[in-house]
């Protein structure tokens, strides 16, 4: 997966199975991030950039992708931060240091989600047996992240190669998510 | 493997496989590309149902999805499904299939004693009767009615099938593969544009597949299609969707397909959905959805071997099969005449073509002519002989005078009738465009588009091959150009011959027979006659709506596609207004109907919705923990030891927390960081408590209220810093608390710094309480003092649990000393584990959401939801105190000062001891003044929380009672079946009323 | 399921992902103590319910999290205009007539 | 009017039923009526025949946009029930309930009311305390409810699935045993009937368009597409468009009017022999005589007058259907439509007089006004002809809104802990 968006983040659990391996598809549960939510206003995205490692993208639903760092648009004043596990604190106390005089609000989220990573041909069809988002290229480029719902759970999905996608969803909702993917790819292997 | 209707050759069916199958029973042949319809008419079967009313033997009719009378139930998987279309059931080896509403069998019916009845069963004839005795409706008629009424029987067991989705986005959505339908998917696709192609039969084509008389391209119109076919499925930009109906048009061009996966397979790989649902936004929709054959409404119209002339044409040229040896062709159009050729040509007697047009066309005479067929212009079918299959037909000839004269009779096995063509406009209908009157096409056309689609070819009236390809041509070049502003060359190609569609006739015909004896139907499974139609006008009946409902005409499972033109005409002359003024029923999703998994898709069992689970979970289970569904959350309701029961498990985890200690999960709790400078001014205005000066370190129980002034959400606040609180809701709010702070943030304060994030799932939260509760955390606690001093109650301090990161609350739920520690989601089965161990040493115990509501009972705590019903104020549930005064405003805060919430006698939250302690109420039991109060006397109040007490060995109550502050030590009464339990007013607190053991 | 453009996101979503939050523009009194009865009972329920032309809030719940407002025609549930929130009302009137109504 | 019975069938089958007389006129309105009644759904054309009947006011006009009963009356789920938790509520149902058990032979015209039972399923503890919060008040109030096992709950209605293991186990269940369902279009055209037979001008594709009031601010009348009728008092039951009638008199209410949709299945054989709802997994579902499952989904989240509503709504309701009877999974929806429900924010209607005088409005039922249609109707027939509200509709105003004095309904059965 080496030519893939934040390849040097985003990465498998080597200590887990893969939760499905098909020919065209597979599901990986994504290793342990360290996850910060970061809120603020206008004035203080590039200082909160620089003090991050990858600037903040103010275009809607992209992200900016750094060494070891990606940081995806949310909202319009709202962040997901992502960095290696052990960078948590690090992270927090940079920014934090940067943001001292500026309004601003930086929440620990590392836990509150769990990700898998979706890739192969049939990827995108796989996401929409759930997912009601147009994921061809041209709608929705490499890059793109965004919030949506899965069924009856709500995710988020962050294209990060032609046919792979980071879905993230609260931990509790993850068994219902994971679970869905795997059932519905049961009948690509039918004849 | 006789199968005496079948052609000698010809026809699309594989005549090297052959198929069995079987009919109530009755080992039947046919070949792969058979229905079951036309396999059963190859072996001479036509009846194959009874009607709905009067239980008259009925034959197949048509060949498409419109079919009113072959519903039959199919086996498959140990099961059976009602009311399946036999002309759309495809033929698999081994396929079971059995015919409906009749007993005890199809050929004798007992429930055809109706029929003889009939004169007593007109239009609506229940509202008339059965009202005397009145007891009998529900014991009697009712019943009787019921069982009578129905078609198939239901499934007998749960569905073993699965059901996929797919939600799609296309440029442009093709509804119907004949030749407007293939022609727009070409044109569109060579765009470039993302087309899907639907057709609801198995193969693509439509009715170039059963043309005998025309070409494309110098071709063959079959072979056009295999082509055409071929090409587009060579497109990446294609998809191609066979056996799938588009059944509902919704907003925003959102249309819903059902895709038929495995039904036609005699064994089918069990991975594979048996129907998939996709779900389909399309930027642009071209309907070409086709037209059908009308009915004529002649008297005997509906004896098995009647069929309409193009499905006559179809089994012949499609699927090998002659609807019978001697057959006479009834039309007043052009179409049906081809009917009659091609049967001809196969050798079929056609006994007579009768035109009800004075002159028919020269060249159709010519054709007949030629071929030696009889033809019986300015003539009209008056009626039928034979029961269970038509044996003869008789004629009349129109005069000019409007009368009828006997035409004699024609002895024949089969009976083709074409009044004409429908434009099939349910689609458009659905997407809520209006229909419109075309006088020259005789049908109704689609009007104005109202949603971005367009109708082509037969569904908008136009006939002809020539004109149906450019039609649709056209229609996909302006679908693709609309849709992704591109056009591209295609080849058009030049074809000649197809059906006339135009013409025809509406409405019941004229015949000499007595009126009052015949019956000619309009609506076929619902027996609705033109009798009927006329009865209802002359009962009042005046809106085409009421004319439906009240004859039932249209509202068969075909939804009035065969009926609904000729019930309009004949409502029209009984009316004497013109069919325009009298208005047309709506069409409604879904197109045919369509199975209710499909729509439940994936949601059963464990995925009806999502389990959420805490951290505690598998532990739980292992240890016995029964669980309660909270939302959609699994929590711990208790912990059974040793075979107990709810009631002593709880009374042993109740009694060992006030003893010694218990560890509960407080995981699902929502869980919010408010964040900013603005934090403290926000909260302020949020709840009513005062924030601004509680200390960082420092919590406070916060109430929170809707603007009308009642109670919504309530949990412990803790300032973890000037600029970050740590916010807890209760389990079931937790969303939509986020979602309103949201709102008055967004919309009512956008100026305030300040941030909000659920951090509900960051966090795993254990609670211990009970008197050892320091003790237990101790060991694993770094970097707080846990003295009371340093950690005082309502306090919070971040540290480390077993060496991870915590936030560590001085709360209490229970009224003991009491801790809640929260780790990083990942560490929580970890700190569960390590605290279940702990607690044993200090003779501790788990406990579940049962005893924790014991607990707080026990001191006077309300539960929001429980004691509370979003009709109580602060004041009402005793809380007052948490109503900070000087407060300039809160959400609510103006609520509460409405004249209602302020008055008297509003119901107020107490406590209650029933005389007998041994008693407990029930929770949601009411409470009045009077010992045996008369029904009908207003309650006082009701009780809201009962349980038995175990640190008081007797029960408590918890209760709203009107006034009931000022009730102390008064007696009230719960009055219940058997017998009144008085009881005693008393506070809300029952257990350390001076809350000594907090504060230790 | 309608089809609803989110103008921070700039994207066109399924329904789902979206919470309708009634009609747009009722403000909360600015000084809820001085209002009066009918001001208040105004705020909390009185709804003019429109059957055309109306504007009304949504949140993109499950997408950026944030208000705005819509003009949609409740008889054909066409929407006419998306802006965000804090933006002065448009012209209903204007629209409708634009949309020829 | 000639009356109906079996023997009238009987006779009338010998005339090939050609001497049916009409069962209500097609009149054109007169310069003038005592009372015009906006909206000839259910309950206006109870409010007249009631007007007629009780109150001897027969020059009345029902005025009716489309055609009578094509409204929410055509297009509910015709479930009858009355076991409501506020005294207020249930006095109101229960009222009509008892008009329900007379009705078909009050009205000469079969009704078909079944009490076949109302089942309504409690999934959750929470739901077990609202339930037998609702039993206990019930009782007090005379008002029929019982609490039954999840055995008893099979055993009342086989096909449901009572397994401890489905997502949300039924735990029990409250029933009304007089609950039951009746036939919606037959309460329409009976009214019909019978108020026409009293003189009441039933005036169907007469829409109306304005309010007109005097210098006092009174109503002197409506204007029509037919023109403008005179009267002294109005009463406004359009539900759906109450709103839009009531601004016309510039009155404004606390109501949104939301998409509900229902739909039925195929006919089948006896399968399902009562009614059954479930709040929590969002569902009712009963069978018609004709063999159709019924079934009710919920309302769409936003105010529309489409009569139309997502598939994601009903994708929701069936699947909740099919989790309850698994057993209907392979059942095919037949037909699928949506009507416009006014509601309230306590989820109780308004039964009341308004500020305008002589101008009356009866709406707000949200998804469960035909069971009421009777005792609705009744109630405000008392209303309008004695200008005072009949004391089992007193607490049903628009001023509650205002005090606080609501009579709610949807919270009462508030999920939250």
């Amino acid at each position: 997966m080496s030519e893939l968006l934040a390849n040097d983040l985003i990465t498998p659990d080597a200590g887990e199975s893969p939760l499905l391996s098909l020919g065209n598809v597979s599901i990986l549960k994504g290793a342990p991030l360290t996850r910060l939510s970061l809120r603020l206003r206008e004035a203080s995205v590039k200082d909160a950039g620089k003090a991050f490692g990858a600037s903040l993208p103010v275009k809607a639903l992209t992200c900016e992708v750094g060494d070891k760092r990606a940081a995806l648009w949310m909202g319009p004043d709202e962040w997901t931060l992502l960095a290696p596990e052990d960078d948590l604190q690090s992270v927090f106390n940079s920014i934090e240091t940067a943001l001292k005089d500026q309004p601003h609000a930086l929440v620990d989220i590392s836990e509150r989600s769990e990700s898998i990573i979706v890739s192969g041909e049939k990827a995108a069809w796989l996401l929409n047996t759930g997912i009601f988002i147009d994921f061809s290229l041209e709608a929705f480029p490499v890059g793109m992240v965004t919030r949506t719902v899965f069924h009856k759970s709500p995710v988020m999905v962050w294209r990060t190669g032609p046919d792979t996608f980071v879905v993230e969803a609260w931990v509790s909702f993850m068994d219902y998510v994971a679970g869905l993917l795997v059932q519905a790819a049961q009948e690509l292997q039918a004849a | 493997m006789s199968q005496p209707f079948r052609t000698e050759k010809g026809g699309r069916i594989d005549r090297n496989a052959p198929l069995t199958f079987t009919f109530d029973g009755e080992e039947l042949h046919g070949h792969k590309g058979d229905t079951l319809a036309s396999a059963l008419l190859a072996n001479g079967i036509h009846l194959v149902g009874r009607s709905f009313k009067y239980h008259r033997p009925r034959g197949i009719m048509s060949c498409g999805s419109e079919e009113p009378n072959a519903l039959v139930g199919i086996y498959r998987n140990g099961d059976q499904t009602p009311n399946l279309r036999a002309t759309q059931v495809e033929l698999y080896q081994g396929l079971q299939s059995i015919s409906q509403n009749r007993f005890p069998s199809l050929g004798f019916d007992v429930g055809a004693v109706n029929d003889f009845m009939s004169p007593l069963f007109p239009a609506g004839f229940y509202y008339k009767t059965f009202m005397w005795p009145k007891s009998f409706w529900d014991r009697v008629y009712e019943p009787i009615i019921r069982a009578a009424a129905g078609l198939g029987k239901p499934p007998k067991s749960p569905d073993h099938d699965h059901y996929g989705n797919l939600y799609a986005h296309c440029d442009v959505l093709v509804v119907g593969s004949g030749p407007s339908g293939l022609a727009a998917a070409l044109a569109a696709a060579e765009t470039g544009a993302k087309v899907i192609l639907c057709d609801e039969q198995a193969e693509f084509g439509g009715t170039l597949l059963s043309e005998s008389s025309a070409s494309i391209d110098g071709k063959d119109p079959a072979d056009w299609v295999s082509e055409t076919i071929a090409a587009l499925g060579a497109m990446d930009n294609v998809t191609l969707l066979p056996r799938t109906t588009a059944f509902g048009y919704f907003a925003h061009n959102f249309i819903s397909l059902a895709e038929r996966v495995t039904e036609h397979l005699a064994e089918a790989d069990p991975r594979l959905p048996r129907e998939r649902l996709w779900q389909v936004r399309a930027k642009e929709v071209v309907i070409a959805a086709g037209a059908i054959e009308r009915p004529m409404v002649f008297p005997e119209n509906d004896r098995p071997g009647i069929l309409l002339a193009d499905a006559g044409r179809t089994y012949l040229n499609r699927y090998g099969v002659k609807v019978g040896h001697k057959v006479l062709v009834a039309t007043a159009c052009d179409s049906a005449w081809q009917a009659a050729f091609d049967l001809a040509d196969h050798g079929v007697e056609v006994v007579a073509i009768a035109d009800m047009r004075e002159t028919p066309p020269e060249n159709l005479m010519a054709i007949a002519s030629a071929r030696g067929i009889r033809v019986e212009a300015g003539c009209v079918v008056t009626g039928t002989l034979g029961r269970k299959r038509i044996k003869a037909a008789l004629l009349g000839r129109l005069m000019t005078s409007g009368q009828v004269a006997s035409g004699g009779q024609v002895e024949c096995d089969a009976l083709l009738m074409s009044g004409g063509w429908t434009p099939t406009v349910s689609l458009y209908s659905q997407s809520r465009g209006k229909v419109v009157w075309d006088a020259d096409k005789g049908a109704y056309v689609p009007g104005v588009s109202v949603q971005n689609e367009r109708s082509t070819g037969a569904s908008k009236g136009l006939y002809g091959l020539q004109a149906t390809l450019e039609d649709g041509y056209a229609a996909g070049e302006e679908a693709a150009k609309a849709a992704i502003g591109k056009t591209a060359k295609i080849t058009k190609v030049a074809a000649t011959g197809g059906e006339a569609g135009y013409g025809g006739t509406l409405g019941a015909l004229p015949h000499d027979r007595n009126a009052s004896r015949v019956r000619a139907f309009v609506d076929y499974q619902n027996d609705v006659t033109a009798k009927d139609v006329k009865l209802a006008v002359r009962e009042g009946m005046q809106s085409i709506e009421h004319i439906k409902r009240y004859t039932t005409t249209g509202m068969a499972t075909d939804q009035g596609r065969l009926s609904n033109m000729n019930a309009l005409q004949i409502a029209s002359g009984a009316l004497e207004r013109p069919m325009t003024q009298v208005g047309l029923t709506t069409f409604r999703q879904p197109f045919t109907p369509t199975t209710f998994g499909l729509f439940a898709g994936i949601s059963r069992g464990d995925f009806f919705d999502p389990v959420r689970k805490t951290p505690s979970h598998d532990w739980a289970v292992e240890n016995g923990g029964v669980f309660e569904d909270v939302g959609q959350w699994k929590r711990t309701w208790y912990f059974p030891k040793n075979g107990e029961d709810i009631h002593s498990a709880v009374t042993r985890e109740c009694k060992t927390v006030r003893d010694s200690v218990g560890l509960f999960d407080a995981s699902t709790l929502g869980k919010i960081e408010v964040v900013g400078p603005d934090a403290a001014e926000f909260l302020e205005r949020m709840y009513t408590n005062p924030w601004k000066k509680l200390a960082p370190g420092r919590c406070r129980y916060g109430l929170l209220l809707n603007d009308a002034g009642f109670i919504t959400d309530d949990g412990v606040i803790g300032r973890l810093a000037d600029d970050r609180f740590h916010v807890t809701t209760t389990t079931g709010g937790a969303a939509s608390v986020v979602a309103r702070m949201e709102d008055y943030l967004q919309t009512e304060w956008p100026d305030l710094d300040v941030w909000i994030t659920s951090t509900t799932e960051q966090y795993a939260v254990a609670a211990v309480q009970g008197p050892k509760a320091r003790d237990v955390i101790a060991p694993f606690i770094e970097g707080i003092d846990l003295s009371a001093d340093a950690l005082p109650h309502m306090s919070v301090k971040e540290g480390t649990f077993c060496g991870v990161p915590c936030r560590l609350f001085r709360i209490s739920f229970t009224g003991e000393l009491g801790f809640e520690i929260n780790v990083s989601r990942r560490h929580g089965k970890m700190m569960w584990e390590t605290l279940a161990k702990e607690i044993e040493k200090h003779d501790g115990t788990t406990y579940g959401t049962e005893s924790m509501h014991v607990l707080r009972a026990e001191k006077g705590y309300i539960i929001v939801g429980q004691d509370t019903d979003g009709t109580v104020t602060p004041q009402d549930a005793g809380m007052s105190w948490a109503i900070g005064k000087k407060k300039f405003d809160f959400v609510g805060k103006r609520g509460l000062e409405r004249p209602d919430l302020t008055a008297e006698n509003r119901p107020q939250f107490v406590g209650l001891l029933t005389k007998d302690p041994k008693v407990k109420l029930e929770e949601g039991a009411q409470i009045t003044v009077a010992e045996n109060p008369a029904t009908g006397t207003s309650a006082e109040g009701y009780v809201t929380s009962s349980y038995f007490s175990p640190a008081l060995d007797r029960t408590i109550a918890l209760a709203m009672v009107k006034n009931g502050q000022a009730l102390d030590g008064k007696t009230l009464y719960v009055p219940m079946p058997d017998g009144s339990i008085p009881v005693e007013v008393t506070g809300t607190v029952f257990y350390d009323k001076e809350g000594a053991r907090i504060n230790v | 399921m309608l089809l609803i453009y989110c103008p921070y996101c700039g994207v066109e979503r399924p329904e789902t992902e979206f919470q309708c939050g009634g009609e747009a523009h009722i403000a909360r009194p600015a000084d809820p103590g001085q209002a009066s009865e009918e001001d208040w009972v105004e705020f909390l329920y009185m709804r003019t319910n429109t059957k055309g032309i109306a504007a009304e809030r949504w949140r993109h719940t499950n997408g950026c999290g944030r208000f705005f407002n819509a003009v949609r025609d409740t008889v054909s549930d066409k929407f006419l205009k998306f802006y965000k929130a804090g933006e002065t009302m448009p012209d209903l009137e204007a629209i409708a007539k634009e949309a020829g109504k | 009017m000639k009356r109906y019975s079996f023997l009238e069938l009987a006779k009338n089958a010998f005339s090939a039923h050609q001497n049916w007389g009409r069962q209500w006129r097609a009149p054109e309105p007169k310069a003038e009526y005592d009372v015009v009644i906006v909206g000839a759904g259910g309950h206006g054309l109870a409010t007249a025949y009631y007007l007629a009947k009780e109150h001897g006011v027969r020059n009345v006009a029902v005025l009716e946009k489309g055609w009578l009963g094509g409204g929410n009356t055509g297009r509910n789920t015709t479930i009858v029930r009355s076991n409501y938790l506020w005294e207020e509520s249930a006095a109101l149902y229960n009222h009509a309930i008892g008009l329900w058990q007379n009705l078909s032979q009050e009205l000469n015209y079969n009704v078909m009311y079944s009490a076949r039972g109302v089942m309504m399923l409690a999934h959750t503890v929470h739901d077990v305390q609202v339930a037998q919060r609702h039993i206990h008040a019930n009782r007090l109030a005379g008002v029929q409810n019982e609490w039954l096992t999840p055995e008893q709950a099979k055993e009342y209605c086989p096909p449901l699935n009572i397994a401890k293991n489905i997502r949300y186990p039924v735990m029990g269940a409250a029933l009304q045993r007089v609950g039951g369902t009746a036939r919606h279009d037959a309460v329409a055209w009976g009214y019909a009937r019978g108020a026409d037979d009293m003189g009441v001008d039933i005036i169907q594709n007469c829409a109306v368009t304005g309010i007109r009031r005097d210098q006092n601010g009174a109503v002197e009348g409506v204007e029509t597409a037919k023109g403008f009728i005179k009267a002294k008092k109005v009463g406004v039951v359009a539900a759906g468009h109450t709103s839009v009638v009531m601004d016309m008199a510039g009155v404004r209410l606390p109501l949104e009017s939301f998409p509900l949709q229902a739909l039925v299945s195929e006919p089948v054989k006896p399968a399902f022999p009562c009614v059954v709802m479930s709040n929590t997994i969002h569902a009712y579902i009963s069978q018609s005589d004709k063999g159709e499952l019924v079934i009710g989904a919920g309302t769409d989240q936003f105010v529309s007058y489409s009569q139309t509503g997502g598939i994601h709504i009903t994708n929701h309701t069936i699947d909740a259907i099919c989790e309850l009877f698994p057993h209907f999974r392979r059942m095919r929806m037949l037909r699928n439509w949506g009507g416009i429900v006014d509601t309230t924010p306590d989820r109780s209607p308004i039964l009341s007089k308004t500020p305008v005088k002589g101008l009356y409005v009866n709406c707000g039922w949200g998804t469960g006004g035909f069971k009421a249609t009777p005792g609705s109707g009744h109630v405000f027939a008392h209303t309008i002809a004695k200008d005072e509200p009949h004391k089992i509709n007193a607490p049903f105003t628009i001023d509650r809104f205002r005090t606080g004095r609501l009579i709610d309904e949807a919270a009462a059965a508030a999920v939250a802990h």
